[in-house]
């Protein structure tokens, strides 16, 4: 069933004629995603590829064209705006690819994706994949492949070296959600372990994790009370230098270093089996699976 | 982005929010000058962006002008945790009474920024917070109300309980340190200490803030606050050009795209038995140029042994990435070798051009990280 | 058992050593109300009259005595921080007697009640009584009696007018909430109904409403499809003259002109019994629970 | 607060918002020299606190200044609904594309502000609401974000659909209409007709604005906007004094304590058979001094023939009532008879004053109301 989004998943694309939008757009058509709509202010009444019908509001797409998802590549100055506007128009998923957003927008920005009852995945995130089903987002769609792994990460390139391992070593994803790298984001880690545990389709979750912060070790203990599902980890940054110190607030606030290290063995204390190397995690998974 | 102390300052005064007199100087000479101006005994203080500059020696009291020379003479080209001193703040010695700490960060994981009190400020604070977490008090400020009066309220009476004078003076200090950090874009804001004069008086005597990178965008007065003088150069220029480096004391240059494939590497050359000299991201969309820079940069750095590339392409092409290097190396000759590791879109195309070139390539990460490893410490 | 407040209801003023604040307060002692504390910033520490603790904020009052519920009586510059303040600390019953808060201030306010999970009455209104309970706010104590009759109104004294003509008629009240005159209030007339339809001694109710707005409109229809117990109302203001003109905006949102007939006829559209004068609402109840 | 067309227009100059140059003038002369200093065709629009001013000949169309001058002198101290034109505002005559209608109000109902807009702009805009309400859209602020920019432009682009050039100057003027309205503390502000130039320019022809009395305390440049001499003397008079005033047509003279208890005694006289001579409420804690300036109030309307006072006594003490009523018909000689009822707080002690200085005074409302109609129509 994949998590979030499937093949009946009716996606606009806000900033659909954007450089990198209708890139991406064509990209997602012909991974075989549902794109329906795209929104430009302006634009609305022209047509994307002599196709997708374009829109200047969010609004028309959903009443015109029962999108229910939306997809966000809007320069950062307007994605905030563009991620309530979505929310505001009855959207149920917001995948925001833009980076850059200012964090104290974001502050506001995913209250009101909560407010209004919407799931945001991102920002600054290379969006999600249901394999074989949906895109939506930048996941190159050639390294995933259907099967029983769900995937989610803070990062981005580091997620395609590890779903592609997993794909070259037989192992098929459910669905690889790339929740972003900045500080205040929508759908975070637990979101999707409880949304993989509930998915009849997934076996097995792989976590990726960097420094900083800690969403890991919520996630560890999370795991440990709530998933039955067998979870395999991977944190970046073992080597990373410990940051320079950003004043006192920042440690007196979480309580806690983040370190690579300090994630690692929460994972472990939770029963999360971590992988040393990239290339370890399709051992990992088939020995959970088989177990 | 981080800014100066006397910065800050300029900030909070701006505001309304009660910080000592004091001038920067980029010499001994004016110094001088600013300590006879201000009379009495003086503090002469580092500028510089990174904490413990007091354990460092960067914090000296100077009774008199002369002595203000003095301490201005030592301070200023002294290296703090590998920066160099430009400058020095130069501010009365105030009377101390109490110290307290205040202090303002956007929190991850509420979503929201966290104002922080205690009364027990000072350079301890997270001594304090990690034994005594009692005596740190915390207001979330929901973003969607922002600041409301009774908060302010309730905080100030934490810090200064049953003196209503001092509690009202922090409650105006507070909610005007939260409208600071909305207005300069700051995603952390802090007063360490927040001292009470022997008349009662509260003031801000350390000040710091962070901006978010973000925000700049949108607030160049906040932006040209940045002091790229008091930066490590080669960082400056890499974030001039789109990309993010941070020097470390290995071997092995890596070129990666994406921060988190970057620490990946990193982590790899250290699990083979190497030591990364550097973290380097070339981002999302990267282009022939922005590769070269990279290769400037890293061979700019005199320990580097061996160059290692690894590009997982998606948005990133790999063939712009391949132009690159072979651009690079026709503007400059690399002293020391290079392993490439290529995958993902245009993979081909890069293969073809940079065997062309010369150059040969991978499509496995671990070969790849082995091998440059293996050529730095051969 | 009356609604909102009975004599378990633990009660702190906030604004106790004011003007109007300490004279009500000991008014509401006098009825026998469970005033466990008052807050006055700054005079915290000390005792009014010697018996109530007096806190420098909510949060200490709460903490230290308990306090559930909250009658405000502070200037009206401070008066939507005092309810933010009441919400915030965890008071479930704010009861906001002070008058002149501005409408926009109100705005954020009755929002942030009700993101924190409570009830608002007021501002600018004379609070409520549950008979022989507890006092909130200054509705005199001797007109009223315990009894099966609720009372909602938009008024002050012409509550008390009304009160006191049925409690000379022998009909008693459960409680008397006066919800304020403003146009932002917390509890309206709808959640009043609710709560007395749910209440076992009450046996009838009295609605009394004013011209102006859609309230007692949206109160008629809401009374003939949920509430099951007899409604008599009284609307105040068949002389009135037409407001002058407030610009067209306020026709055209609530696409209605608030007149008294209006309301009236509404109400006996929906099965209300409508008093002619204040002095006929004893007959009409005595009718109807006789019925 | 109602505040003129040309005050509302000043607050939109100063929030951005496109207005046509224009000023007022309180003299035929001066509008003559306005309208010569404009150049072209004006119009001369009277400045008065009620609608419908066009059709009471408030407004009019002047090909010349000499014409002005002529249509200045016509309206300038014309009553319109009662009230005298002291002021005209001369203004450019626009060359009108398209009107549409831009409102926004605090909403009672959904508690908060909402914006109002309409293709189908001018004077007929409560009949587009009422017959074509599909024609109206509307968006709910939510008081904890605010305007969003979303909001805005999906508004503009209901008045402007397939138009994003005009589309976009709305969204603009949206925002900055509901900043006005923030700033100035209004809870109703209008705009009708934004007009469209044949150029595609937008303008806002005419400005209203409702000021809520309960910020004029904060906000002091808006309170002076208060132009007294366009509101009936008496009303002034008493809002001075903390009173509630409205003059009605009958002459049965109330004095009552609360705005609910005023107008239900109002409709027990009409109840009667006698018709009301005012409103007037003395608020919730009286005086006797508020007592005696009510009683000159209502004794200055010619037209009372009889006087009722109705008292239910809380935080009104029924004793201050009585003391005043002493007082004031000792100060001046009541020409018409005067009903007392009073009931509630310290009735025993109002009862004894009232008695010592020769006045009877009731318990029941009904009686009361009963006896001061019949004494108005004996």
């Amino acid at each position: 069933m994949a998590i979030f989004a499937n093949d009946r998943t009716r996606v606009v694309v806000q900033g659909i004629t954007g450089r990198d939008g209708s890139f991406h757009t064509r990209q997602m058509i012909e991974y075989g995603t549902k794109v329906v709509a795209g929104v430009t202010p302006g634009k609305g009444g022209q047509k994307f590829e002599g196709k997708v019908p374009i829109f200047d509001t969010v609004a028309q797409a959903v009443s015109e064209e029962g999108a229910t998802a939306s997809v966000i590549y809007v320069p950062a100055a307007f994605a905030a705006g563009a991620i309530c506007e979505a929310a505001d128009s009855g959207i149920e998923l917001i995948v925001c690819i833009s980076e850059g957003i200012p964090v104290l927008d974001m502050l506001k920005a995913t209250r009101y994706v909560a407010d209004n009852g919407a799931r945001l995945i991102g920002p600054n995130c290379p969006g999600m994949i249901s394999a074989g089903q949906a895109k939506l987002g930048i996941i190159p769609g050639q390294i995933v492949q259907p099967g029983p792994i769900g995937v989610v990460s803070r990062s981005g390139t580091l997620t395609y070296e590890v779903v592609w391992k997993l794909t070259r070593a037989g192992l098929g994803q459910s669905s690889c959600i790339g929740i972003g790298g900045d500080p205040v984001i929508g759908t975070n880690f637990i979101d999707c372990l409880d949304a993989f545990e509930e998915d009849d389709e997934t076996e097995a979750i792989v976590l990726i994790g960097e420094i900083g912060g800690t969403d890991e070790q919520n996630a560890a203990r999370h795991i440990k009370e709530k998933i039955s599902k067998p979870v395999a980890g991977f944190v970046a940054g073992q080597t990373a230098p410990p940051g320079r110190r950003m004043g006192h607030a920042g440690a007196i606030i979480s309580g806690s270093s983040g370190t690579a290290a300090e994630k690692i063995a929460t994972f472990e204390e939770n029963g999360v089996q971590v992988a040393a190397r990239p290339a370890d995690m399709p051992d990992i998974l088939k020995r959970v699976l088989n177990a | 982005m981080n800014i100066h102390e006397y910065q800050a300052k300029e900030v909070f005064r701006r505001h309304g929010i009660p910080v000592p007199p004091g001038k920067v100087a980029t010499t001994p000479e004016e110094a001088e000058r600013i300590a006879l101006a201000l009379g009495g005994k003086v503090v002469v203080k580092a500028q510089v962006h990174v904490g413990g500059r007091g354990k460092a020696g960067g914090v000296k009291l100077a009774s008199s002008p002369q002595e203000a020379r003095d301490a201005a003479a030592k301070i200023l080209g002294m290296e703090i945790k590998g920066l160099t001193v430009r400058k020095v703040l130069v501010t009365p010695a105030e009377d101390i009474a109490h110290e307290a700490y205040l202090g303002a960060i956007v929190d991850r994981s509420s979503g929201a920024v966290v104002l922080m009190a205690s009364p027990e400020g000072g350079i301890d604070i997270e001594e304090v917070a990690a034994k005594t977490p009692e005596l740190i008090f915390k207001e979330r400020i929901d973003p969607r109300y922002g600041m409301l009066p009774h908060q302010a309220l309730r905080l100030a009476y934490r810090l200064y309980a049953g003196d209503t004078a001092r509690a009202r003076q922090a409650a105006e200090i507070i909610q005007k340190l939260y409208a600071a950090m909305l207005d300069a874009g700051a995603s952390l804001i802090e007063i360490n200490p927040l001292i009470t004069t022997p008349s009662g008086q509260l003031q801000a005597i350390d000040a710091k803030m962070n901006i978010d990178d973000n925000e700049l965008f949108r607030r160049s007065a906040v932006a040209e606050l940045r002091d790229t003088e008091s930066e490590a150069a080669a960082e400056v220029e890499a974030r001039a050009k789109g990309l993010t480096y941070i020097k470390l004391d290995g071997n092995v240059g890596c070129c990666v795209n994406g921060a988190g494939l970057a620490m990946a590497t990193m982590d790899l050359v250290k699990y083979y038995g190497g030591e990364p000299a550097n973290f380097l991201d070339i981002g999302g969309s990267s282009s022939p140029e922005k590769v070269i820079v990279a290769l400037q940069i890293i061979t700019a750095d005199e320990a580097v042994k061996s160059i290692l590339f690894n590009i997982f392409g998606g948005i990133t092409r790999c063939d712009d990435v391949a132009n690159g290097i072979v651009e690079a190396t026709r503007q400059f000759k690399l002293k020391v070798p290079i392993t490439i590791r290529l995958t993902g879109t245009n993979e081909e195309k890069a293969v073809e051009i940079l065997e062309g070139a010369g150059f040969s390539a991978m499509t496995d990460m671990d070969e790849a990280v082995r091998k440059a490893v293996e050529l730095a410490t051969s």
